[in-house]
């Protein structure tokens, strides 16, 4: 067993590598704001700017194939490159790209040949960003209770109806969407899968006032919006999959949003927290008082445990091991996780945990922002109920057969 | 025993759940939360002086109405339902009762019936940069010329001084031991109050630099003050407990509404195992802090040792409402943080009380000493 | 509001009475044991005789008709009588008595005036002691799923069949039983409610081995038994309620079994349990610890809660105040809150919990009893997920009527 | 990265399969369980020392085969399926651990050779009655008598020292500072080891009335053993987790068995979602006791700091058994408290050594620590 995200000499080469060239490729200027809803518009730009240089090189989504712009890069590589976007405060990729991250392997799955290059080849090399399109008002556990329609119109479909929950700020220049194309049809089987160009007529895009921003991490996200579609022609090639054949795709689509293949170096927050309970600040350093400390180790262990969580699933998607219910069971842990640190973030630092004040927040407000963020992050990517539901269903409950999660590359 | 209300609280109940009906919709609640140029005193202060509830926990004899505690609870376990903000608590609960337990007869007779009229909104300034609800937490010295004070110093995470008019100033004095209460003019020279933004409500940083306090300002035995302010904060818990209940409550109401009327695969969420075990675990919240809260409420009435059952009141609420909040969050999903649903609105009440007249751990460790577990 | 059970001149007479009836009532050589299962057979026959006492005095059954050997006593002098008993280590009755504290109020609202007469009496007057003979091996929380037929003969009832759970040492004069009367029939219109005698030819009564033993509390409860039938015959005029209509009489039944009533002075091992950690024994005090204090305090809190809900059903039930989730909600909390508090001796006392050892174990090994019970107490009279069915259903989740709990007297 | 297990390690894993199936069926721990008068040791250790499993953490050049602490874990996370009892962990793992980085060349030649072929079965007797896993838990205290020692004091809750032939008692010495180790016959005059009653396995008290000791039985530096002895609790440790994930383990897959053939209302209960979720939170424990094992054996192994880790592993893996027995018990409701069916077995595994090698408590001290919040 090796844990170890230990580097060979080939490895050790490849990180100069990435570091050398992330020095040259991060734009000057990049800085962090703890609330990912108030990037700033430059900030966005500065990072999209290193996202099309990451993508020129194959190491934007560096785990794709090479022929639609990644770089069949070995998941220790991967890691490599995480490592050190990490290490500057940064992701992969560097903003909000949810039509990225979650779209693209399910394209990777249903598209045609013609289709992966066309549309994918864009993404994966950091041209255009997109979103993704699911929730709608009445639909979303149920996402196959939407209502948006896509009718067929010669070469075209005719989109009319209302996402919501899409993010972030900013704007994306293209969408992927689920979409019902046989409005008579039997639920499950009258649903297509389509990207759509969001700078078509007819699209609207309204910015929600939430309590938080998204938490769907990933500089860049944040507000999220409703889009409205107002008879919007979207050309019939972009539809991916088969018509009346999305909720495959969407399958496809939900296990990577269901945290199948592991996030490492989540939540910084807490390494950052407890440093600054650490330190002297007022005064006084929290870590004086013992009720605090031991209130801090709960807290670590707690993130500890969804590390090693993260970590599991990331050796489970990257060596192509059997996974089952393991992608949901890491989801469930970091939104109940999360939450409960920041509830235990509250009682080890008090009102200093609920602040924003230039003097007094902890680390700039990201702790406040953590607040509202472990409440907000309990519903987006499926909420703690519907995790429950995929975990069952794969842990095999009730005599069923174990469910294997969806094969992905 | 008999755990049910009785008519006069029937009726406060009744007025309250008008009042939080017609002036305090969640319409205008969430217009309140977002918009910070809105004032609260303007909304609704005259309108609760004039019902009298700045009156209620004041014996009739300076001027309020002399009710019970459980009559003053009852007004604000509806009040947060609302949740209806505003220094009501703090000034005429809080600092009230603290007057009623340390103040001389002529300074009850000067500020209490003042309070009870709406007059003067005191907050209390305790807690300080090294947060604490204990008498040790106080490190602020004021320092004695001749009959006057001189105070100097920082209060933080202050609840309401931003509505005050008078601040009830926990201070030692330099060359002493123990605590003294200052009465200080919000306005006084010296004086600055701003408001803390983030996820919460009506906490302000104050700062006294040299304030010039008269010795007549003095309330309560230099350094002595301790027994009675602790008293009144005593008195005073278990009414914001039941603001906490109030808005458990509401929470609750919500969510099963809400789980009788979304659908999803077909049919309401609420029958779904998974979503009753959020409102189960809501309603558990909900109860538990309700009757810890009742029964301290009934002990402080009855004139007994009440202290245990506040503490136990205390800690239980405090978790309770931040844990029904988060159960209303797992009911509602999406809709739950859009702010113009008014779920935040608790939510965020919740993690503002929390702390508020002490922690759940603060009060865990006076109840060790309650139970004699130590000495 | 009022929580005492505060005494006026007249309940201070009525206490006096009962305290002075004790004193002579009570046999002397009455001990208690730390594991109700151990209860001796003579400490069994002294509860009994104390039993017959008060039943002639009306006081076994107090809150019953006086008609059926009860006293149509007020909720508060039924405190008084409790509160008297508890503080010499006994309860209400002072023995395990299912079938009377369960099926007494049923028979009540079900039966005829004859059966009530015949039935109840000798039940409040101490006379017989009879248990309730529910459960089977395929029906445990889908009790309408049982098995054990009673086919119509003449005028008596042949009885076929296996239960299990049935409580305690020592054995009963009497049981209440459901069975199946119709086996042909629709499902909860097939059964019914019937007493039997446990003398019958025919009855087998096999003891069961568990990890505690009960943990349904009252004197010499404690083992559990499984109880055959061969072609035991049983008077037809025994069956209560109408052929077929057993369902009802169930529900009513269950409804006491589910909490609905409220029982006080639960758990005295917490306070006993405190004591002990604040006295020195074998030279230190658990409490010197700060970590162990806090963990009393916070056991004592869930201690203090399940009491309070305790006091609530009381006043409900005793004031005929309409109840909905309330007495499943304190099952629930008497369940979950017991194991908790087992655990959280568990660490407070470290393995002294677990002793029973003559020297070393706490409170005679009250402690570890405690440790095994909280965990036997998760089934009997329903588990905690039946628990929760009751309270979604009766707080009107999904739309629902709020549904009321079920009259009983 | 690679989580996987080794060739050798799944041999070991499908050997100690076919133990536990043939050896340890459920129906022999039940009978284990339930009468007092079988011997364990009769039952189990010949074969347990003839596989080899006394001799795998103890290093070549002492008779052992030298195996890596995970090759070792995964034997007792099979070893715990059982739950299989005995002194195989206390013997040939704590005590093989504490001597190899405590014991002279001379004693670790004449010492771990035997417990490597299994003669000689060791129990480590740490803890006192006021029981506690720190250095200054430790109160007993040896006599310097010329070149000998004599040990007179209680031991209390000693894992194994009823199976024990040889004690590794931990004491101070009087009038020295630390602790020190030394080796003691447990059949010397003046020891006397009584097994405990009670829901625990194999905890005895241990007196100790003037029991001599040679002076070549102290091992380690007179005074200074806790750094070594703490060492070796350390690797030792994780191997404990390991059984305990075992354990959680079986309870998962007795709980999903059940789950899928136990019927009500017309269905499987697995299909309920109330029961799913207990099996739910039954395999999240599970994990988070087994990944956090895993990661610390693989720091011991890998020669890394893993105190953390161990300390972690150790404070996870001792709640997650206890919850995860609680979860298996609220799937099988009735039939899992009769002890006849085996669910007990691991309920009372789990709190019997949830204290053991230091409570969840103890160990997050200890993380205080290493986390450097605390000097």
């Amino acid at each position: 067993m090796d844990f170890a995200i230990e580097d060979s000499p080939e490895q050790t080469e490849f990180r100069k590598e990435v570091r050398a060239f992330l020095e040259t490729a991060v734009p000057p200027g990049i800085t962090h704001t703890v609330d990912a809803a108030n990037q700033p518009r430059e900030q966005y730009e500065l990072r999209r700017d290193l996202g099309r240089k990451l993508g020129a090189k194959g190491w934007l989504y560096p785990h794709m194939p090479k022929e639609y712009g990644g770089s069949d890069m070995s998941s220790d590589e991967v890691m490599i490159l995480n490592d050190e976007l990490t290490r500057i405060g940064l992701a992969l990729p560097p903003y909000y790209d949810s039509g990225g991250r979650m779209g693209g392997p399910s394209i990777l799955v249903w598209g045609t040949e013609e289709q992966k290059k066309r549309l994918l080849t864009p993404i994966f090399r950091g041209e255009v960003r997109t979103w993704q399109l699911l929730s709608e008002p009445g639909a979303g556990s149920d996402l196959a209770g939407i209502k948006t329609t896509a009718i067929r119109d010669g070469d075209h479909y005719v989109v009319n109806g209302q996402k919501m929950w899409v993010g972030s700020a900013h704007g994306a220049e293209r969408s992927w969407m689920i979409v019902v194309t046989d409005p008579k049809g039997e639920r499950h089987k009258n649903l297509s899968w389509i990207m759509v160009d969001m700078s078509l007529p007819g699209i609207t895009v309204t910015p929600m006032e939430t309590l938080a921003t998204g938490g769907e991490g990933g500089a860049g996200g944040g507000c999220k919006n409703t889009v409205f579609f107002d008879n919007v022609r979207i050309p019939a090639e972009n539809l991916v999959g088969g018509e009346n054949n999305g909720w495959k795709v969407a399958t496809t689509h939900l296990e990577v949003e269901h945290g199948g293949t592991g996030r490492l170096q989540d939540r910084r927050v807490i390494g950052e927290f407890i440093d600054y309970c650490r330190e002297k600040h007022n005064g006084f350093a929290i870590a004086d008082d013992p009720d605090a400390r031991e209130q801090i180790a709960e807290m670590f262990i707690e993130g500890e445990v969804m590390r090693l969580f993260a970590v599991r699933n990331h050796w489970l998607s990257h060596t192509n091991q059997p996974r089952s219910y393991e992608g949901a069971q890491y989801s469930l842990r970091r939104k109940l996780g999360s939450l409960d640190i920041s509830e235990r973030m509250l009682r080890i630092a008090g009102p200093y945990a609920l602040t924003t004040d230039e003097r007094w927040a902890p680390l700039q407000g990201a702790i406040e922002y953590f607040q509202r963020d472990g409440i907000t992050s309990l519903h987006p990517g499926a909420t703690t109920d519907i995790q429950k539901v995929i975990m069952a269903r794969r842990m095999g409950t009730g005599g069923r057969e174990r469910e294997q999660a969806g094969k992905l590359r | 025993m008999d755990l049910s209300l009785n008519e006069t609280q029937k009726l406060i109940q009744d007025a309250t759940k008008d009042f939080v009906r017609g002036a305090c919709s969640r319409e205008i609640l969430v217009k309140l939360d977002r918009n910070k140029n809105v004032d609260v005193m303007a909304t609704y202060w005259k309108q609760m002086s004039e019902m009298g509830w700045t009156g209620m926990a004041i014996p009739e004899q300076y001027g309020g109405s002399g009710n019970s505690l459980l009559d003053v609870a009852v007004l604000f376990e509806e009040l947060g339902t609302g949740p209806v903000p505003g220094p009501l608590f703090s000034s005429a609960v809080l600092c009230a009762r603290i007057l009623l337990e340390t103040g001389s007869e002529a300074q009850k007779k000067a500020l209490l019936p003042d309070i009870a009229s709406g007059k003067r909104v005191f907050a209390l300034a305790f807690t300080e940069v090294q947060y604490g609800w204990s008498e040790d937490s106080i490190r602020m010295k004021a320092k004695k010329e001749g009959a006057d004070y001189v105070l100097s110093g920082t209060k933080l995470f202050v609840d309401d001084a931003e509505y005050a008019s008078d601040l009830l100033v926990v201070a030692g004095i330099e060359g002493g031991a123990g605590v003294s209460l200052f009465r200080v003019d919000a306005k006084a020279k010296g004086v600055s109050i701003r408001k803390l933004e983030g996820f919460m409500t009506a906490k302000s940083e104050v700062i006294f630099d040299n304030v010039k306090v008269s010795g007549s300002d003095l309330v309560g035995a230099a350094g002595g003050a301790w027994a009675g302010l602790d008293k009144g904060m005593l008195a005073a818990i278990p009414v914001l407990c039941a603001y906490k209940v109030g808005g458990c409550k509401k929470v609750f109401d919500i969510s099963i509404a809400y789980a009788g009327e979304r659908k999803q695969f077909g049919q309401v969420i609420g029958r779904f195992s998974r979503v009753q075990d959020h409102l189960i675990n809501l309603v558990n919240h909900l109860d538990a802090a309700r009757w810890t809260t009742y029964e301290a409420l009934w002990k402080l009435d009855s004139g007994q040792d009440a202290a245990s059952s506040v503490h136990i009141a205390k800690a239980v609420s405090s978790e309770s409402y931040l844990n029904a909040c988060d159960y209303g969050h797992e009911v509602h999903a999406g809709i739950g943080v859009v702010r113009e649903y008014g779920l935040t609105l608790y939510t965020k009440m919740s993690r503002s009380l929390y702390h508020s007249l002490g922690a759940p751990k603060y009060h865990r460790k006076r109840l060790e000493k309650e139970l004699k577990l130590v000495a």
